[in-house]
């Protein structure tokens, strides 16, 4: 069965390490916090300039002066600090964050991504998602394999205008964990249940599958 | 004389000298930090055919939005935008210019604008809509492209604390674009919570120097939240 | 686990992995805010073949200068030497390859390394010796010449303040170049007059966030002084 | 008479305004901090990192974490700032200081300096003063006006390399105060008991010399 929203952030989420300092986009990538394995520390990125960003404030703790990248009110971690934007980019271009999870419309097996326009649809703009895809050398793509009228996510070639160039080696979607290099799609896990047959079928890009594809362990 | 005091005593003195068709570069992350009471003036004063350099664009009655409805903004240089009605209604028409820029490099362009470096390279946007007609270069085996600096006939900037010599200090993420914004304007124009005196600011703390500002004022802030996100008390 | 606790107990711990014909960054002006135990640690392992981006290459017998006797420095990337004789020896000799950089340059190309920006255009040096080889390009009529970012296998770094997250705060100006450096390093070594919990520093003063620090020891420092110039008191 | 240096900082001074943010080189530059007049408020910038540098210290207050860009110990001014080495030439660079004032050893009728090196002696680097004669708008060269074997420093091209191209408009020298203009030097003020044929016979390059040449007035 495809993982619900909540089980891609859990699986995704045993990709962390203790000690990484993560970015964590709208959306699924942002349920990722609420899976952080016991004992392990994990420091959140907020590209307005915040890094150690907590849990939200209770009502009384609210504060017009701190929220994260998606406009929320939030609260600092211990040892939090706080910065421009400038300064933000720098670690996220930089290469300084340890891992960058953030959603898409597409990827394709050259590892491009397109994930902030529909042309024809109204463009809100791509924010801080071109610095995060050039900036970081580990990322994982969440997204839904297919559209619900079943067309695949993952292509030959992006047909939106893209977001990134050769960025993406990592996609995890409700049906698979991939991994993309010289150009292929490479299953590595099928989500529970999740028949290798449905997955290739619903991947349009050239898809590699070894002989034995694992379940997602969660 | 006057020396170092860049205090002003209301708001259109603040912005005397703002007129037709002039670049505004303006701090804020949404609807943080961002300086209301200056973008109010700006609204008071009428002026058209401006060119906007912010992150964000407000929303329908607050923050960079309440410039809309008279047609003031010809340009905006944003990386995220249409929060709001208006803005959707005058950039589909085509009344209002939207030049999308990621949020990292319009963040460097105004630090590059204020510190008098015309343009640097990035690999943010390489093979992307962003790219189009900019130079592309390649270092160490990588693509990236060309990008040029941004300043403004005035900056627009919200902090926390001032002393009288425009010394700043920014409070939490409020802080966001500000300090760059303060860098690349012609004129840098500051509102605050609190101005203090000289010397009671340490001067190890000060997020930007008096240098940049020229002209600050004391306000009073709603701060709208755009998100208010809370957890029970308790947990 | 050890999650962000970034505290080495010793120097050698602090300096481990550093190998012959490494590029290392330091902090540091003249002698002011410079990391000297960790230069000194440098001594005892005895590594050659070394490229050193500082700013000044300290004097005889104390900051980067203690390298020199033991011909450990290959090439210095800096902006003024020359305050010591054996420095001079070496440079003349064409033992030490010496290549001057204007110090903003310097600033910049160490901001730019840690920043992923792999070059900017800068108005510094254009028709001066340092402009040689270097493309030079218009923006609104203006000459500038391209510069080159640095990055460095280690950074050392000195700051005054850190709690246990390599979370920095420099005092006066001791400042100087190590921010930068500490963003330019593979890996960035810091050392400190001071260590405190998580959470006492206020996160709006840090000056270096921790997620540019990977090792951090408390030292004791000489901090000595190059001109000592007074006045009576009283005065 | 030739002026003394300080008169040559005494002259520099009156050129200062109330408000300036001012960049004092190291030498006769320095001593212009002595002459600012009664009244007047200025700031001045080290590079290394201070805007607001104070008076020496006392034996009790030397603080071997606060000196200026000569590496002397100094003392901060009342609203006096800290930051890093890129913010302070982002300030330089970036046109913000309205004054800078440094020495040379040559300048030359298209604004070129040469201030650095002399090829064959000993070469320490150029420092910041490379980003300070690019970056400022408002530059005033102090020097002697001709060697002490009576080689003019103001010549139609500089032999020496150069620190900056086509940068400098003003030089006040220990018998004159000259403007760079249109590719000529310009005599706008001798100094008390100095010659204008004096001046025209150390001033290599063209120079421009009006019906009436006032003394200087200190």
């Amino acid at each position: 069965m495809a993982l619900s929203r909540d089980q891609i952030a859990q699986r995704v989420a045993l990709e962390l390490q203790d000690g990484y300092y993560v970015n964590l986009g709208i959306g699924i990538p942002t349920l990722v916090a609420n899976f952080v394995p016991d004992g392990m520390e994990v420091m959140l990125q907020s590209e307005n300039g915040l890094l150690g960003m907590g849990q939200f404030p209770t009502e009384a703790e609210i504060d017009a002066d701190l929220i994260n990248a998606g406009k929320q009110t939030v609260t600092m971690a211990t040892g939090a600090s706080i910065f421009d934007s400038a300064e933000s980019f720098a670690m996220i271009r930089g290469g300084h964050v340890d891992l960058t999870v953030l959603g898409a419309f597409e990827v394709d097996v050259n590892g491009n991504i397109a994930s902030y326009m529909i042309p024809g649809k109204l463009i809100k703009g791509m924010g801080g998602a071109m610095d995060l895809v050039a900036g970081a050398d580990n990322i994982i793509v969440t997204m839904t394999h297919a559209s619900k009228h079943g067309e695949s996510k993952l292509l030959t070639n992006c047909s939106l205008p893209l977001t990134g160039k050769g960025c993406i080696k990592k996609v995890l979607t409700d049906l698979a964990f991939i991994e993309i290099k010289a150009g292929k799609f490479h299953l590595l896990e099928r989500a529970p249940g999740v028949s290798v047959e449905e997955i290739v079928k619903l991947t349009a890009g050239e898809l590699v599958v070894p002989e034995h594809v694992p379940e997602m362990q969660f | 004389m006057a020396g170092f005091n860049k205090v002003v005593n209301s708001y259109e003195e603040a912005m005397a000298g703002l007129t037709d068709n002039m670049t505004i570069i303006s701090g804020g992350f949404g609807l943080c930090g961002i300086p209301e009471n200056l973008i109010s003036e700006i609204k008071r004063k009428g002026c058209k055919g401006l060119t906007l350099v912010s992150n964000n664009c407000g929303v329908d009655d607050f923050g960079l939005g309440i410039l809309l409805p008279d047609r003031q903004i010809q340009k905006i240089v944003a990386s995220y935008v249409g929060e709001n009605a208006e803005f959707e209604r005058q950039m589909m028409s085509g009344e209002l210019a939207v030049e999308l820029t990621p949020q990292g490099t319009l963040a460097e362009k105004m630090r590059a604008g204020g510190a008098g470096i015309p343009a640097f390279y990035t690999a943010t946007g390489v093979g992307t809509p962003v790219a189009e007609g900019k130079d592309v270069r390649q270092f160490n085996g990588r693509e990236y492209i060309l990008e040029e600096s941004i300043t403004g006939d005035f900056a627009i900037v919200k902090a926390w604390k001032a002393d009288k010599f425009g010394n700043l200090v920014f409070r939490k993420t409020a802080r966001n674009f500000n300090p760059m914004a303060a860098t690349a304007g012609k004129i840098t124009v500051v509102e605050v919570e609190e101005i203090v005196e000289p010397g009671e600011l340490d001067p190890d703390e000060i997020h930007t120097p008096g240098i940049y500002v020229n002209r600050l004022i004391k306000g009073t802030f709603e701060k709208r939240i755009e998100q208010r996100t809370t957890r029970p008390a308790g947990e």
